[in-house]
């Protein structure tokens, strides 16, 4: 396996160069970048191709000796190769996307962008806690450049600051569970760790490590109370950067606790995982239904899709924290799935927004009546968000329900996802509608919507010629999201890789002892009937919702619901010392729920 | 552990202290500079010769020159706050 | 949220999670607990094996070499990050006025400081070269080394020796032996992939222990790290000086 | 007393968290961060520190004295390094939004919000 280090050094190598380079500004560079990462994408397929159970690569040849690690490895496994082809596909796109949607773009763009595809794949693939931290630094110091990139913009601005501050304390979280973890178990190696503690009794210094490490990824991955930072962020980055956030960053945060959870923790805390899945489960629930209500809320395009976005990580995290195989493979399907649409669906609205030099709901009301063919699209893209069948998103949900229907006491998840998804897809509908056919009433006076003089310059009046790649990119992305769900032999793959990613034994053995073991692989099905209810449930809810929204249902509301909203708006006030209080007080929430729920 | 490492560690905990406590940046960026040197000493002290000389660059040189020069570029703006 | 209710929230959470934290330290095990294997196992294979005396830098730059190529890579992104979002606002103003402010500047630091700047910053170069090159031997190495390279560059800089020059160039130079510096770790690794088994692995001479030219790629890396971290950070300072400049005219 | 450094760390790392969100200057903030992250140096460097342990270098001492822990002091230079950058970024920001906005208090950020 000499491919997965090279999987980060290409990259690397090509924004460094690219860097290097930089003051001679030559032209047609920008295609260096694209086929960096095309080579990255390349090399992810391969890695995924020809990892199995000996998928672990050491870092300069210092192998374990006697169980104990001595140096870094890349064990990714099936599911962290598979997401790290994943993100370098999005990479791609993002690239291509960049290229026509940027015109005052430098050198440095496309070199941070590499470094940042760098650092998740990495991250992906890496099996040593620390070197996780470190890929994880990396990744936040290049978004917080890029969200920040256009620095004309006050919002960009203020977007990348608060970014910035929330995730280093989040980042400080996770050192210092870092810290005690290495001081319970003396080892830094996932494999090892989990080896260490196994035996071991569940004393505290274990369980509030796992709580800060959770505490720091779930910032990343924008989970309730967490979240705050997330949609000042993502609404500002240009739009390249948002395929990559939206499908890829945050994803990534949940990858890394579950990852960390199945290789490090779970023989140490896998008896008492009933406790475990009630904190992590109400964590999904209120992420999904907060993103949901909040992304209903918002009239700025981006901004919603924003809140869609932490919407589906809740669901995500719902399917991850029920702690099985079964709930691991949907997850898996559903976060490709999803992130092709976000991709498509943020292309769509930079089309428009570029177009029209607006990106309220308000202000682009009926304009966009010209681009009716791309008004279809965005519709068929809020409707895989709402699981339309046969699309991935579809697939994913309906592995994730069964896996819910399997644990008792879980019935009640696909009916909550499914109520999560409808009010997305609705709202999404229900700006599509207004903007590209301009049905029903204006979008009403909103105080707190950024005005419309905040649009991003330098996604302004690019070159005509730019407008078909686009095109092509948002029909091609949505095809992808709507095939991926037809892929023969997906659910058996996401199943092997899932027993895999479960297996804590047989990751240790793999990496310790280069030794194989057998797997349990779940058994999956395909969507059954109860799937396609669902399903049919989230569709019919998503048109109910975009057809109120559209009578303007949302203006007679009572005045108590009125002020609850202005309430929960008010949260997202845009102030980094909030958020960095609301943080505070979630890491100690889940510090003192996990140390009494599991000792 | 010794008298040395007691002292140390208090005097760490009370530079860390000062920095949050000094509301006015100009005064905090040197105080801070003083809670630096105070944990290089401490990683001296806990046989970390090579974190410390690390902490001390950083903390006499890097981290207040970009202070004092972010600072200058704020300007008055940031003395009345 | 009013500053009240701020002050509350975060004093509840703080006392919430300095209760957990206390409880979960002390159950950490006391320093008079036997080393970790793996720190054990580290230390006899720097010394013995890559043949280095600083088992520190043995694991920064060998056992642990890809945390410092990623923390080599957060310098290089952060140093691009600030000239993104620094340069942007330079445009803005006519570069005229910036060396215009920078000319009066220089006219008024006396001749004698300019002088002992210029002296003074030999000696830092050497001194710093000096515990660049020694990072396997003794405590000290790249980062340290590089930071001191930085202020000898930043103190000829504020002397004024270099702002007689075109404003643009010297920093353009930096740019790109900082990104040549970030390349250079890259290549390393890839050359051990090329000449010896895997990624980042030695594939030069590991010399005599306790010798300057000892280590194998260590001193390499050290190098690299070294005028990585010097040129990211003037790079880092001469744009916020630049700025500091800008506000003077 | 041999807890007292670990205290030592959790006492940083709340204080530095305090500081950040009764913070009214950005820079002051930015300061904050950097001795909230201080605390992971002060819990690293503990937790690899043994009684007698002579620091890592054997320049002068012969192979097989006990030493303290060198890998924790490998992973805090990277973390130190870390800082360094962050806290420049940080800066970096910081001077922009007052040059374009004229504001150093977090409390006035928020152009986007709800």
């Amino acid at each position: 396996m000499v491919l997965a280090p090279l999987v980060v050094l290409v990259p690397i190598l090509a924004a460094t160069l690219l860097a290097a380079a930089s003051p001679f500004a030559q032209r047609g560079a920008g295609l260096v970048a694209v086929a960096a990462a095309l080579g990255a994408a390349v090399l992810t397929a391969l890695v995924l191709g020809s990892s199995g159970e000996r998928g672990v690569t050491w870092f300069s040849g210092w192998h374990p000796r006697g169980g104990a690690a001595i140096g870094i490895d890349f064990a990714p496994g099936r599911i962290g190769a598979g997401l790290a082809l994943f993100v370098a596909v999005l990479a791609v796109v993002a690239l291509i996307a960049a290229s026509r949607l940027i015109t005052v773009k430098s050198l440095a763009f496309d070199a941070l962008v590499l470094i940042f595809v760098a650092a998740m794949l990495g991250f992906a693939y890496s099996g040593d806690l620390f070197n996780l931290f470190v890929f994880f630094e990396l990744m936040s110091v290049t978004a917080y450049v890029l969200v920040g990139y256009e620095v004309g913009q006050r919002v960009s601005l203020e977007g990348s600051l608060t970014f910035a501050i929330t995730n280093s304390v989040g980042s400080f979280l996770l050192l210092f569970g870092i810290g005690l973890l290495y001081g319970s178990s003396g080892a830094l190696n996932l494999a090892q760790i989990g080896r260490a503690l196994e035996h071991g009794p569940v004393d505290t210094a274990v369980v509030v490590a796992f709580a800060l490490i959770a505490s720091g990824l779930l910032v990343k991955a924008a989970v309730v109370p967490f979240h705050l930072w997330t949609a000042d962020a993502y609404a500002v980055a240009p739009t390249p950067v948002c395929i990559l956030l939206a499908g890829a960053f945050s994803e990534l945060g949940l990858f890394g606790l579950f990852r960390i959870y199945w290789t490090a923790f779970h023989g140490v805390l896998g008896p008492d995982d009933d406790a475990l899945r009630v904190v992590l489960v109400t964590a999904g629930c209120l992420t999904g239904v907060l993103g949901a209500v909040m992304c209903a809320l918002q009239h700025h395009l981006k901004r919603m899709l924003a809140f869609a976005t932490i919407a589906q990580v809740g669901l995500f995290l719902l399917g991850l924290a029920l702690l099985t195989a079964d709930g691991v493979a949907g997850a898996a399907v559903w976060v490709v799935g999803d992130g092709l649409v976000k991709a498509a669906l943020f292309v769509i609205v930079a089309i428009v927004q570029h177009r029209y030099d607006r990106v309220t709901e308000g202000a682009l009301h009926g304009r966009a009546r010209g681009l009716w063919p791309l008004g279809l699209l965005f519709a068929l893209g809020a409707l895989t968000i709402a699981s339309l069948p046969p699309t991935g998103s579809f697939l994913g949900r309906s592995l994730v329900e069964d896996a819910a229907l399997k644990e008792p006491g879980y019935a009640w998840v696909p009916a909550l996802m499914a109520l999560v998804t409808a009010l997305v897809a609705g709202t999404l509908l229900r700006a599509g509608a207004r903007v590209f056919a301009g049905w029903g009433a204006p979008a009403g006076d909103d105080p707190l919507a950024t005005d419309d003089d905040d649009e991003t310059e330098d996604e302004r009046g690019a070159p005509p010629r730019s407008r078909f790649i686009l095109w092509a990119l948002a029909t091609v992305l949505l095809a992808a999201a709507v095939g991926w769900g037809v892929v023969p032999g997906l659910i058996e793959a996401a199943g092997r890789a899932a027993g895999e990613f479960t297996g804590t034994q047989a990751y240790a053995a793999a990496v310790l002892d280069g030794a194989h073991r057998a797997i349990a692989v779940p058994e999956l099905k395909s969507p059954s009937a109860t799937g396609y209810l669902y399903a049919a449930a989230s569709v019919a809810g998503a048109l109910a919702v975009a057809g109120a929204g559209l009578a303007g249902v949302g203006g007679r509301m009572p005045r108590g619901v009125i002020a609850a909203r202005e309430r929960l708006r008010g949260l997202h006030n845009g102030h980094p010392t909030d958020y960095v209080a609301w943080l505070a007080a979630g890491a100690a929430v889940l510090c003192g729920c996990l140390a009494l729920v599991l000792q | 552990m010794s008298v040395l490492q007691i002292t140390a560690l208090i005097v760490v905990a009370l530079a860390g202290t000062a920095t949050v406590a000094m509301r006015d940046p100009v005064r905090q960026a040197v105080v801070a500079g003083i809670f630096g040197l105070s944990l290089s000493i401490l990683f001296f002290i806990f046989g970390a010769p090579d974190v410390a000389l690390s902490q001390i660059v950083v903390a006499t040189v890097a981290v207040p020159l970009m202070v004092l020069l972010a600072l200058a570029k704020l300007g008055d703006q940031g003395e009345d706050e | 949220m009013s500053g009240r209710a701020r002050l509350a929230m975060v004093a509840l959470a703080g006392v919430a999670l300095a209760v957990v934290l206390v409880v979960a330290v002390i159950d950490l095990p006391r320093p008079d607990a036997p080393p970790p294997r793996s720190a054990k196992l580290s230390t006899s294979v720097a010394l013995h094996e890559r043949h280095v005396t600083n088992i520190v830098a043995g694991i920064t730059f060998d056992l642990r070499g890809l945390d410092t190529l990623g923390e080599e890579l957060i310098l290089f992104a952060a140093a691009v990050g600030v000239s993104v979002l620094l340069r942007a606002q330079r445009e803005d103003s006519t570069m005229q006025d910036a060396a215009d402010a920078a000319e009066q500047r220089r006219a008024q630091v006396p001749a004698s400081a300019r002088a002992l700047g210029a002296a003074l910053a030999g000696p830092i170069i050497v001194f710093g070269a000096y515990i660049v090159a020694h990072g396997q031997l003794t405590p000290g190495g790249g980062f340290q080394g590089g930071v001191i390279l930085a202020a000898a560059l930043l103190l000829v800089y504020v002397a004024g020796q270099v702002l007689a020059l075109p404003t643009d160039s010297p920093v353009d130079l930096v740019e790109v032996t900082e990104a040549l510096a970030a390349a250079a770790y890259g290549l390393v690794a890839v050359g051990g992939l090329i000449f010896a088994s895997a990624a980042m692995t030695n594939f030069v001479a590991l010399g005599v222990t306790g010798h300057l030219l000892s280590g194998g790629t260590i001193l390499i890396l050290e190098v690299a790290v070294g005028i990585e971290v010097a040129s990211a950070l003037t790079l880092i300072l001469a744009e916020l000086l630049d700025q500091a400049l800008l506000r003077s005219t | 007393m041999s807890v007292l450094p670990y205290l030592v760390a959790v006492w940083l790392l709340l204080i530095g968290i305090v500081g950040i969100v009764t913070s009214r200057h950005l820079v002051h903030l930015v300061l904050c961060l950097s001795v909230a992250q201080s605390s992971t140096y002060v819990l690293f460097l503990a937790i690899g520190y043994r009684p007698g342990g002579t620091a890592p270098i054997f320049a002068d001492i012969p192979a097989g004295t006990p030493v303290v822990d060198p890998v924790v002091q490998a992973l805090t230079l990277t973390d130190v390094v870390v800082e360094a950058t962050v806290t420049a970024v940080l800066l970096a920001l910081t001077v922009q939004v007052a040059k374009r906005f004229g504001t150093v208090d977090p409390n006035e950020l928020g152009a986007m919000r709800g």
